[in-house]
C-alpha cells in the first residue's frame, strides 16, 4: 500500500523545558509551544484545521486534559483528537498528524505533546502502569539496572565508562541547546559518582522530570507549498508495541522492539545502511544505559562496535553519526512531549535551523524514535526532499470543498509535474535518489553490520 | 475439571498527590481574592470581553491578555442546579446549590456555590453577592459562597 | 473513483451495571474474538494490520492502560494507538489511518468499566481545572444539570418533553438484547423518579455501565471481500467548544453544530433531516436528546421537544432516533458514541432485529467527550 | 529594581484518591486463588505454541488464541535477571513510600518457560547472581488474601549463598 498523499512538517515549536515552572499553569505551558510553532511556521491559528493532543493524564491528574487545554492550544471551535500511548505519545501523535493529513480528512494538523511533571508524581505515575493485581506492588517505574548489568557482565568497567561518556556527550550537546532542561557541565567521574538508583544505574544516567510542551505542524503538500517555512517531509513511520508482561532473560528470546521496528522500517523504505543513509538520529534515551544498549538495536550494530564508537566519540555533533545533538532525553524529558521533541529536533536539523547544536555538513534523512509502554517503539523518518511531494501540484482553492477526495496516485502523476520542478531542487533529488544505490555496494564506513537478532 | 468460578474482587485505590501551579497570572487573581477580597476579570483587548476564571490568553482569539478589570462583587444567576447526591469531593454537604453567576462587568460566568437561601427559592436572574471566607488561602473558595442580595 | 472506507464487522458485549465476573481484558476479548470470527481475520500483514484502542487511564486505574490490551488486538510486535476520548473518535481516527494508506484493515476496540471506580463522578470531577474550578465540586453530572437548566429556561421546555425522550429510548431499549436497561418506562415514572441533581432526575441520567465494543474498518477493496454487506463511512467531523461553561452559550451546542457541518460537507449532505434515515445520539441526559437534535440541524433551536413528542423520532416515525435505546439505556462514558456507530452498522446491514429501522440507507452516529458536551464527533454511514 | 517584591506564585496541593474494586476475572482469579488456598503457583499454557504465561492472561500474544490450559509450576526456580533498587518510590495502591534498598528479580520457575517477577530477600549486590536458585516464601495460612503478595518474597537457596 502506498501513502495516499505526501505530508510535510511546516512548523516546529517548543516551550523552554525546565524543571520548575511555577510561573505558568498547564494551559500557559501548552500555549508557549503552540505560539512558538505558529511563529516558526509563519502561519496563524486560522490556518490550522485540527489539533492532536497527547500527554499522560495520570501524571498531572487531569481527566481528559485536552478539554482544559483548549484555552491554550488553540483548539477552540477546531477539530481535534486526543491520542496517547505513554512514553511514545509524542511520536504517536506525530504519526497521527501525518495519518490525518495523508488521509485527506485534514490539510493542516498540529500535534501537541505536553507534560508538567513537577505537578504530579512521575515514578508513581509509571508504577501505576503495572497491573494492579500483579506487578503494581513490585514495579518501580522506569528505574531498572538490568540492561546495565548485562553490559557490565560482558564488558566490565569499560561499559560503565562508556555509559558515562555518552551521558557527558548528551550534557555537552544540551549546553548548545537553549531549550534543553539540564544543561550541566559534568565529567565521566561525576556520572559514576552520582547516587546509585539500581545498580549500575545512577542518578545522572537517568532522564530528568521536566516541564515542557512541543508542537509540530503537519500539512499536505499542496498547502505546504504555499506556506513560508522550509519544508521537511515525512518519509515513513512505524509503530511496534509488545505485550504487557516483561520477560527478561529466560529461555524465550524476545527481540527488542527497537530492532524489530528498525529492520521493518529500513526494509520498507529501502535503507540498506542506516549509518550512511541517515544523517542524524534523535533517539529517545530514557537513560544512558538504554542509550548505550539501543544504539546497536536501532542501527543494527553489535555491542562491541557500539562501545568502540562511543569511545571514539562517533556520536558527537561533529562525529561520524550524530545522535541527539539536542542533548536527548537524559537532558530533557517532559514525557508526553519527549518523543515529539525528537521529531521536532530531527526536523530542525534537516532544515539547518538547529543553531548552536546544528550538525554540520549535508544530509537528507533524519530519524526520530519514541519509547514507552512496555518497551514499545515508534520510529519516524524525515526527508529533505520527497519524490512523491514533487508530483503534487498546488491545488486550486476549489479543491477544499472535497476534503475526502484522494489525490493523484504518485506513480501516474510523474510526467505532468516534471516541468514544474525548480532546477535547483532537481539536482538535489537526483543525488538523493542515486545515493542509496551507490551505498549498497560500498562497504559500511564505520562499524560492522550486525547479521540478525541479539546475542 | 469442573467449571469453578474463580473470580473475586480485590479492593484497591488510585491515590496520587498532586501540586498545581496557578502561574503568575492566576496567582494575581487568587492573591486579590485573599488580600483584598476583590474579584478580578481578565480583559481580552481584541475581543473586548472580560473573562472569569482568569486567563492570560484568550481562548477565542488566541491573543495575549494583559489587562485586569475588577468585576462584581454582585452578579446575577444565569443557571443553577441542586446537588442531591453525595461525593467525597463536594465542598459542602448536599443538598446545595451550584450556580453559574454573571458578575457585574464580566462577559462570562463563574461557577460557584450559592447558600443562605433554600434551593427551591433560587431563580435564574437572581442577584447574588459573595461572602468571603474568614480564613483566606488564595483559593477560589476564599469566596465561601454567594448569597442572595437585594 | 477514490477508495471508500468500510466497516466490515461490529460486536458489543451486553452492557451491564457491573461486570464483576470479568477484567476489562476479558470484556474486550469477547468483542475482539467476535469480530475476528465474523471476518475470519487474524493479525499481521494482509490480516488486521493495525489497531486503535479506546479507553481511559482514569477509568482503568492505570497509566498507559492500553498496555494491557496489546495482546488482545494483535499488538505484540505490531502497531496500536490509543484514542483517549469517546470511542467514536477512535472509529474516525481508524478511518483516517486506513484512508491515509497506512493500514488496510484496522481493528477499533474500546472498553470502559465504570463499576471499577467508587463512582464515575469521582473521575469526571478530575476533568476540572484544579486551580479555579475543581474546588467548588464540579463533575460531568452537575455541569450537565447546569446546562439543562439553561436549555430548559431558554426554550421553556416542558418536563414532559424531556421525559418523552427518555420514554422513547427506554421503549426502544426493551427491544435491544445488548441494552442494559430493558424495561420500558412511562412519563410519570420519569417525572416521579428521584431528583438527583435538580433539574435532572434519576431516569434522566444514564446508568452506571460496563461493556466493550469492537469493529473492523477496511479499504473498499478489502471490505468487499471480507463481507457481503460492508457499511461505508461517508463523512466525519468533530469540534471543541470553549472549556468553561460560563464562556459558552449553553442553550445551544456550537461544537456539535460545527462537527455536524464538517461531517455533512464530507458526506455531501445538504438536508440532514431528509437525507438521513436514522440517528444514534450519545445523549447521557434527557435534555441532551433535545439539544443534540438541534445541534445536528434536524430541527431549529427550541423545536426538538415538540418534534420528539410528535412521535417523529419513534421507531417507525419519520426520523427514528436511538432505535437501540441509546446511552440512556446504558453505555459507559467512553463508549457512548462508539456503541452508536456499532448500532448504525447493525441497522444499515438490516441486522438490528426487533429494533430494526426498515429500509435504512443512511445513518448518523454522534459521540461526545468532556464537560457539558465540550467536544463532539459526528459520523455518517451508508450501506450504498 | 531587583529589590521589587517577588511575585507570589500560588501552589495548590491536591490528593486524587479514587477507591477501586478490581475484578480478577476467571484467569487471574484462578492464579491468585491457587496461591491463597493451596500455596501453588499455576500458569496457563498456550494450546498452540505451548508457552506458559505468568501472570496468566486470557490470550497468547504470539498466537492470538484463547488460553484455557493450565500447568502447575514449582515454587522455586532460577534468577534470570534482577534489579537492586536504592531509591524509595511510592506505592500507588497504598500511597506509602517503599523501604529501600530492595531487590526485585525475574525468576524462571521450574516446570515452565515463563518468568515471574517478585522480591528477593537479598540486598547485597555481592550475594546475587543471575543463575542462582531461589524459592517462594508464602505468607502463613490465614494471612493470605488472594494477592501476588501472598508470596512474601523469594529466598535465595542456602547452598547458593555458601557457594
Amino acid at each position: 500500500m502506498s501513502k495516499n498523499r505526501p505530508v510535510a512538517i511546516v512548523g516546529i515549536g517548543q516551550s523552554k523545558h525546565r524543571g520548575h515552572r511555577p510561573d505558568i499553569n498547564q494551559v500557559e505551558l501548552v500555549r508557549e509551544a503552540v505560539t512558538d510553532a505558529l511563529q516558526d511556521s509563519g502561519l496563524s491559528l486560522k490556518d490550522i484545521d485540527c489539533i492532536v493532543h497527547g500527554d499522560m493524564e495520570l501524571f498531572e491528574g487531569i481527566h481528559q486534559p485536552d478539554m482544559w487545554h483548549t484555552i491554550g492550544d488553540g483548539a477552540y471551535l477546531k477539530s481535534g483528537f486526543r491520542i496517547t500511548t505513554g512514553g511514545t505519545t509524542g511520536a504517536t501523535i506525530a504519526c497521527a498528524a501525518d495519518n490525518l493529513v495523508a488521509s485527506g480528512y485534514y490539510d493542516v494538523v498540529l500535534a501537541l505533546g505536553f507534560e508538567k511533571q513537577e505537578e504530579g508524581h512521575t515514578t508513581t505515575g509509571i508504577t501505576n502502569m503495572a497491573d494492579p493485581l500483579w506487578m503494581r506492588e513490585i514495579q518501580t517505574g522506569a528505574i531498572t539496572g538490568s540492561t546495565g548489568l548485562e553490559w557490565v557482565n560482558e564488558f566490565g568497567e569499560r561499559a560503565e565508562w562508556a555509559a558515562a561518556k555518552l551521558r557527558v556527550l548528551m550534557a555537552d550537546n544540551a549546553r548548545r541547546n537553549p531549550k534543553a532542561h539540564l544543561r550541566v557541565n559534568i565529567t565521566e567521574q561525576t556520572v559514576m559518582d552520582s547516587r546509585l538508583l539500581a545498580y549500575p544505574l545512577r542518578l545522572l544516567h537517568m532522564c530528568p522530570e521536566s516541564n515542557g510542551a512541543c508542537a509540530v505542524i503537519f500539512a499536505s503538500a499542496d498547502k505546504a507549498k504555499k506556506f513560508p517555512q522550509k519544508k521537511i517531509w515525512v518519509w515513513d513511520h512505524i509503530t511496534t508495541h509488545r505485550e504487557e508482561t516483561f520477560y527478561r532473560g529466560g529461555p524465550r528470546k524476545d527481540p527488542l522492539t527497537q530492532e524489530v521496528a528498525a529492520r521493518r522500517l529500513y526494509q520498507k523504505v529501502g535503507i540498506k545502511n542506516p549509518l550512511k543513509e541517515i544523517g542524524v538520529f534523535e533517539m529517545y534515551d530514557p537513560s544512558s544505559w538504554w542509550q548505550l544498549d539501543w544504539i546497536g538495536n536501532f542501527l543494527l550494530l553489535d555491542r562491541k562496535t557500539v562501545l568502540e564508537m562511543v569511545e571514539r566519540n562517533a556520536f558527537a555533533i561533529e562525529g561520524e553519526f550524530p545522535i541527539n545533538p539536542s542533548g536527548g532525553v537524559v537532558s530533557t524529558n517532559p514525557i508526553g512531549a519527549t518523543a515529539l521533541i525528537r521529531v521536532a529536533e530531527a526536523g530542525l536539523q534537516l532544515r539547518g535551523d538547529a543553531g548552536e547544536h546544528q550538525v554540520p555538513g549535508k544530509f537528507d534523512v533524519a530519524m526520530a524514535s519514541g519509547f514507552g509502554g512496555t518497551f514499545w517503539t515508534v520510529l519516524m523518518l524525515l526527508k529533505k526532499e520527497l519524490e512523491a511531494a514533487k508530483e503534487v501540484k498546488v491545488a486550486v482553492p476549489a479543491d477544499k470543498t472535497k476534503p475526502a477526495k484522494k489525490k493523484t496516485a504518485p506513480a501516474k502523476a510523474k510526467k505532468a509535474v516534471k516541468k514544474a520542478k525548480p532546477k535547483k531542487a532537481k539536482k538535489v533529488v537526483k543525488k538523493a535518489a542515486k545515493k542509496p544505490a551507490k551505498k549498497s555496494k560500498a562497504k559500511p564506513r564505520k562499524g560492522k553490520l550486525k547479521k540478525k537478532g541479539r546475542k | 475439571m469442573s467449571e469453578k468460578n474463580w473470580c473475586f474482587e480485590v479492593p484497591g485505590k488510585l491515590e496520587i498527590p498532586f501540586k498545581y501551579y496557578a502561574g503568575e497570572w492566576g496567582s494575581k487573581f487568587l492573591a486579590a481574592l485573599r488580600d483584598n477580597m476583590k474579584i478580578m476579570g481578565s480583559k481580552c483587548p481584541a475581543c473586548n470581553k472580560v473573562f472569569i476564571p482568569p486567563r492570560s490568553s484568550c481562548e477565542q482569539c488566541f491573543g495575549k491578555i494583559s489587562e485586569w478589570v475588577e468585576i462584581g462583587p454582585k452578579g446575577k444567576v444565569t443557571s443553577f442546579c441542586v446537588v442531591n447526591y453525595k461525593e467525597p469531593y463536594l465542598p459542602v454537604e448536599p443538598p446545595f446549590v451550584l450556580a453559574l453567576i454573571r458578575l457585574e462587568g464580566a462577559d462570562s460566568d463563574l461557577t460557584h456555590i450559592i447558600s443562605e437561601v433554600s434551593p427551591e427559592n433560587v431563580r435564574i436572574g437572581m442577584t447574588v453577592a459573595p461572602v468571603f471566607a474568614e480564613q483566606r488561602k488564595a483559593s477560589i473558595l476564599d469566596i465561601k459562597y454567594f448569597k442572595p442580595a437585594g | 473513483m477514490a477508495e471508500r472506507i468500510g466497516i466490515v464487522a461490529v460486536a458489543q458485549t451486553k452492557f451491564e451495571k457491573k461486570k464483576g465476573h470479568q477484567r476489562f481484558q476479558e470484556m474486550l476479548w469477547e468483542v475482539v474474538k467476535n469480530v475476528r470470527e465474523q471476518t475470519g481475520l487474524s493479525f499481521g500483514k494482509g490480516q488486521i494490520d493495525n489497531a486503535v484502542t479506546c479507553s481511559d487511564d482514569f477509568f482503568d486505574c492505570r497509566t498507559i492502560s492500553d498496555a494491557a490490551m496489546g495482546d488482545l488486538v494483535g499488538a505484540h510486535y505490531g502497531p496500536e494507538e490509543k484514542n483517549a476520548q469517546d470511542g467514536l473518535q477512535g472509529v474516525f481516527y481508524a478511518a483516517a489511518q486506513v484512508a491515509s494508506g497506512h493500514s488496510e484493515i484496522t481493528i477499533v476496540a474500546g472498553h470502559c468499566k465504570e463499576s471499577q471506580a467508587a463512582s464515575r463522578n469521582m473521575i469526571t470531577h478530575c476533568a476540572f481545572d484544579p486551580i479555579f474550578s475543581r474546588q467548588v465540586g464540579l463533575d460531568y453530572l452537575n455541569t450537565a444539570a447546569l446546562q439543562a437548566r439553561v436549555y430548559i429556561d431558554r426554550f421553556k421546555v416542558k418536563p414532559e418533553q424531556l421525559a418523552a425522550a427518555v420514554v422513547r429510548d427506554r421503549r426502544n431499549g426493551a427491544l435491544n438484547p445488548k441494552a442494559q436497561l430493558r424495561q420500558a418506562v412511562t412519563i410519570n415514572q420519569v417525572l416521579n423518579s428521584k431528583m438527583v441533581c435538580d433539574p435532572l432526575r434519576e431516569l434522566e441520567i444514564y446508568p452506571q455501565s460496563d461493556g466493550a465494543v469492537a469493529l473492523i474498518v477496511a479499504t473498499e477493496t478489502r471490505a468487499k471481500k471480507l463481507c457481503k454487506n460492508p457499511v461505508w463511512i461517508l463523512g466525519a467531523g468533530n469540534c471543541y467548544d470553549a472549556y468553561y461553561l460560563g464562556d459558552r452559550n449553553l442553550a445551544q451546542s456550537k461544537s456539535l453544530e460545527l462537527a455536524a457541518k464538517r461531517a455533512y460537507k464530507m458526506a455531501r449532505i445538504k438536508n440532514p433531516a431528509k437525507e438521513l434515515d436514522l440517528l444514534e445520539l450519545c445523549a447521557g441526559y434527557s435534555y441532551e436528546e433535545l439539544l443534540f437534535l438541534e445541534g445536528l440541524g434536524i430541527v431549529g433551536p427550541g423545536k426538538a421537544g415538540a418534534f420528539i413528542t410528535s412521535g417523529a423520532t419513534d421507531l417507525g416515525g419519520e426520523l427514528p432516533v436511538n432505535a437501540s435505546g441509546g446511552k440512556l439505556c446504558g453505555n459507559p462514558l467512553m463508549l457512548g458514541g462508539m456503541a452508536r456507530a456499532a448500532e448504525c452498522v447493525l441497522q444499515l446491514r438490516g441486522e438490528a432485529g426487533e429494533h430494526q429501522v426498515k429500509g435504512a440507507k443512511k445513518a448518523l452516529a454522534q459521540g461526545t467527550t468532556g464537560p457539558a458536551g465540550q467536544h463532539h464527533c459526528v459520523m455518517i454511514f451508508s450501506n450504498q | 529594581m531587583t529589590e521589587e517584591k517577588k511575585q507570589e506564585l500560588v501552589e495548590i496541593q491536591e490528593l486524587v484518591s479514587v477507591p477501586n474494586s478490581f475484578a480478577t476475572g476467571p484467569v487471574m482469579g484462578r492464579f491468585l486463588s491457587e496461591i491463597r488456598d493451596n500455596k501453588r503457583i499455576v500458569a496457563n499454557k498456550c494450546p498452540k505454541c505451548g508457552r506458559t504465561q505468568l501472570p496468566p492472561r486470557i490470550v497468547c500474544a504470539v498466537c492470538h488464541v484463547q488460553v484455557d490450559d493450565w500447568v502447575e509450576l514449582q515454587p522455586r526456580g532460577e534468577i534470570t535477571s534482577y534489579d537492586m533498587i536504592f531509591i524509595p518510590t511510592l506505592n500507588p495502591l497504598t500511597g506509602k513510600m517503599r523501604e529501600v534498598p530492595y531487590t526485585s528479580a525475574s525468576i524462571l520457575l521450574d516446570g515452565g518457560d515463563a518468568t515471574l517477577t517478585h522480591f528477593l530477600d537479598v540486598t547485597d549486590p555481592k550475594k546475587v547472581k543471575v543463575g542462582m536458585r531461589c524459592e517462594a516464601v508464602f505468607r502463613p495460612d490465614g494471612e493470605r488474601t488472594g494477592s501476588v503478595m501472598d508470596i512474601a518474597y523469594f529466598q535465595v537457596l542456602n547452598e547458593e549463598v555458601n557457594k
